[in-house]
C-alpha cells in the first residue's frame, strides 16, 4: 500500500495538511480517515466534543444516536448544542453543528433511542463505535451489538470531577474474531444493581471533564482507524478532574465465559431480538426523560 | 503491616467521602478477608452498596496495584506489604 | 459569605444545575463564574476547546484576542470555526459562537494581534487571563502583561501528539503580589533562539491534543475563579497524547532574580511600553500569517 | 550506573526520534556530565539545538524524577543510581 500513491486531492492535501503531516497520520492515515464512518451513540455531553473533533479530523461518516432533545441544562457541558437548538432533537442538532464544520462530511442522525429492535439495523453499516451514552441498560446493549456485529467499541463515560475510557472488542473488523480484545462484558459480566443508580440531577458533572473523556474517545477512533489499535485495549484509563491526574490500568482479558463474546454465546445469540438474548435479562434503556439522562450514583 | 486503599469514582461516598485511607492488617490476608473488614469497620452508607455476598457488588472493580484482581487471584489473593488496592466504581453518565 | 443567600435567579440555578450540584462547584461558585471575566489569548486551537467549555459553564464575560482570519487549514483543529467563517476574524468567529450557546454571556471580540502597544489596555479589565496562542514572543508579552497587571495565567501550548498546561502568577488578584507563584520567564527566563523555532507547517497538531489541552485550561479557570487555586500551580502538566499520559512535574518557585516578576523589576518596570521594558529584548509578535501561525519545532 | 534518560517535546527529533534511552555513566558524575554525554555521543542534529555553553540551550526544561533540576542542584546535581532525567522542549503552539 505504501508504495502506491494516496488518493487524497489537492485540496484534501491542504486541508489536513497540518494533521497529516504528522508521520504516525500521514496522507494514507487522511485517507482511511476520509473512508471511514463512526458511529456515535449519544448526543450529549460526550458526543459533542468528540463529535466536533472527529468531524474537523475528516473522519467521512458520522452517525448520531439519540432519542433526546436539547434542553437548556444540557448546556452547560453540551457544548456543541446551543439555545437556538433547545427543543430540538441532539442527533440533528449535532449534525447541523458538524456539517458547519465539515461540508463534505455524510452526517446520519438518528432520532431515536437505541433498542433492541433498532440497534442491529443502526450499527449494522459503521467501522468504530463510540459510546457516549449515559446509562448504563444502554451500555450493555451498544457492546452486546457491537461483538455480534464485530465493531470495535470506545467506550467513555463521567461524572463529578472523574471519567472513565476504554476500548473494547478491538481492533478493526477486518481481523478475525479470535484475536479480538475483552468487551464490555467481559470486564463488567453483571449490570448493577437498579439501586445503586440514580439520576444526574443528584450528581453532577463537570463540563471539562466530559471534554477531556470525549477528546481521548475522539483520538482513539482516529487512532483505531489509522492504526487499527488503541492504547485503551485491555486498560481502562481513568481521569481524576479534582488531582487532574490520568491512570491506566491494565483489565482482564477476554473471558471465556463471557455472556456475549465467548464461543459459546456466540453460537446461541445471532441477535438481539433473539429469544436466545433474553436470558441475559437486559432492561431496555428507559424511555422518560429522567432516566434517560440518569446517570450511576456509585 | 501497611496497606494503602483507594476509592474512586464515587465509590469513596460510602466511606466517609475520604479517597485515600491507610489500614493495618495482619500478614496472610486476602482480599476476601479485606472486603468485609471494610464492611464491617468503615462503611458508612448502607452494605448493598458496596458488597454482594462475599465479594463486592457489580460495578465496582478492584485493582491492586494498579492491575485488575481478575489477573490475579480474585477474592483469594494475599495482600502483600504496601499494595495499593484501589475500589473503583463504574461510572455511566456523559 | 456562605451564611448570605446566594444571588442565582432560579432560571440560573435550573440552567447550571448539573455543575452547581457539585460541592467544590455550589451556588456560591456558580455565582463567581457568572461574575468573572475571562480573557482568551488565541482563538485557535486551544481558544476554541477553552471558549466553549467557558462559555458553556456560565463564566459571565469572555474576551478573545485574535488578530487572524479562519482559513480552511485550521478547521482540521479550530472546531469552534466553521466553513462559513471562513475568512472572518477569529475572534468574532469565537465570539458568535459563544453567543449561541449562552445568550447571556458579555462575549468581547478583539480582533487585532497583542503588540506592546496594545496589551496593558487589553489585558487590564480581566480577572483571569488563559494563554492560547501559537508563538514564543506572544506567550512572553501574556506573561509579563499578566504580572504587570496582577493577573492569574493559564498557559497552555500544544504541538504533534504533545501538549503542555502551567499556571503563573497565581492565584487571585484580590491577594497580594508577594504570595503570587512563579511566572513564565521564572520557569523559562531566556526565549528559545530563533533557529529552534519553526512554523506548524512542518510540524503538525493533532486535534484532539489541543482538545484536551484547552478543555483542561478551562477547567483551571474553573478552579481558579471558585477556589482561588489550580492544580498547576508551580507544576507543568505534560500530556503525550501518543501514550495517553500525562505527568504533572514540579516546577520551581518565583525567582528572585526575574527579569518581570521580582522585586527590582518590578519598581522599574511598569508598563510594556517603557523604554525600561526594552532591556528585556522582546521581539514584536510577527504580524505576517505564516510566522503568526508559527510553532516550534523543538 | 544505570540512568534512564527521557527526551520529549520535540527533544527525542535530536536523538534517534526515540524518547527513552538507557546510558551507563560513571558513579559521582553530575548533570553537566551527562549533557557532555549526551552531545558528544547520542546527538543526532546541530548541537546548537540541544546545548548552549556548558547547559542545554533555552527552552529545554530538565527534570531529575519528574522535579526541575532548579529545585536541586541544576548543573551540579550528582546523578544518583536510576534516576531518570527527562529533557523537555517548550511547546509554543497551540
Ligand atoms: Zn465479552
Ligand atoms: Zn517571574
Amino acid at each position: 500500500r505504501e508504495h502506491v500513491r494516496h488518493r487524497l486531492t489537492t485540496h484534501d492535501v491542504a486541508r489536513y495538511s497540518r494533521q497529516l503531516i504528522l508521520p504516525e497520520i500521514g496522507p494514507f492515515g487522511q485517507e482511511k480517515l476520509l473512508n471511514s464512518a463512526v458511529l456515535i451513540v449519544g448526543a450529549g455531553g460526550l458526543g459533542c466534543p468528540s463529535a466536533l473533533t472527529l468531524a474537523a479530523a475528516g473522519v467521512g461518516c458520522l452517525g448520531f444516536v439519540d432519542g433526546d432533545e436539547v434542553s437548556e441544562n444540557n448546556l452547560h457541558r453540551q457544548f456543541a448544542h446551543s439555545e437556538p437548538n433547545i427543543g430540538k432533537n441532539k442527533a440533528e442538532s449535532l449534525c447541523e453543528i458538524c456539517l458547519r464544520i465539515n461540508g463534505r462530511l455524510r452526517a446520519v442522525p438518528y432520532s431515536r433511542m437505541l433498542t433492541r429492535v433498532n440497534a442491529m439495523e443502526i450499527v449494522k453499516d459503521w467501522d468504530v463505535v463510540l459510546d457516549c451514552s449515559d446509562n448504563a441498560p444502554t451500555r450493555y446493549l451498544v457492546n452486546d451489538v457491537c461483538v455480534l456485529l464485530g465493531k470495535p467499541l470506545i467506550s467513555g463515560s463521567a461524572l463529578r470531577w472523574e471519567g472513565q475510557i476504554s476500548a473494547y472488542h478491538t481492533p478493526m473488523s477486518n481481523e478475525t474474531d479470535a484475536t479480538r480484545s475483552a468487551c464490555y462484558r467481559c470486564v463488567f459480566p453483571e449490570p448493577p444493581p437498579a439501586g445503586t443508580v440514580t439520576n444526574c440531577a443528584e450528581s453532577g458533572v463537570l463540563g471539562p471533564v466530559v471534554g477531556v473523556i470525549g477528546n481521548l474517545q475522539a483520538q482513539e477512533a482516529i487512532r483505531l482507524i489509522v492504526t487499527g489499535t488503541s492504547k485503551f485495549t485491555n486498560a481502562l484509563g481513568l481521569w481524576d478532574g479534582k488531582a487532574c491526574r490520568l491512570r491506566s490500568v491494565k483489565i482482564r482479558t477476554k473471558r471465556t465465559d463471557c455472556a456475549i463474546c465467548s464461543a459459546v454465546a456466540r453460537a446461541t445469540i445471532k441477535n438481539v431480538c433473539d429469544e436466545a438474548y433474553d436470558v441475559l435479562g437486559l432492561e431496555q434503556p428507559a424511555h422518560d426523560k429522567i432516566s434517560c439522562d440518569s446517570i450511576s450514583l456509585l | 503491616m501497611k496497606v494503602k486503599i483507594e476509592f474512586s469514582g464515587g465509590a469513596e461516598l460510602l466511606f466517609d467521602n475520604k479517597t485515600e485511607h491507610e489500614v493495618e492488617i495482619e500478614k496472610g490476608k486476602t482480599l476476601k478477608d479485606l472486603i468485609q473488614y471494610l464492611a464491617r469497620n468503615m462503611l458508612r452508607e448502607k452494605p448493598e452498596l458496596f458488597i454482594q455476598g462475599d465479594t463486592v457488588r457489580p460495578g465496582i472493580l478492584v485493582l491492586v496495584n494498579d492491575t485488575d484482581w481478575e489477573l490475579l487471584d480474585t477474592l483469594e489473593y494475599q495482600i502483600q506489604e504496601n499494595d495499593t488496592i484501589a475500589f473503583i466504581s463504574t461510572l455511566h453518565g456523559g
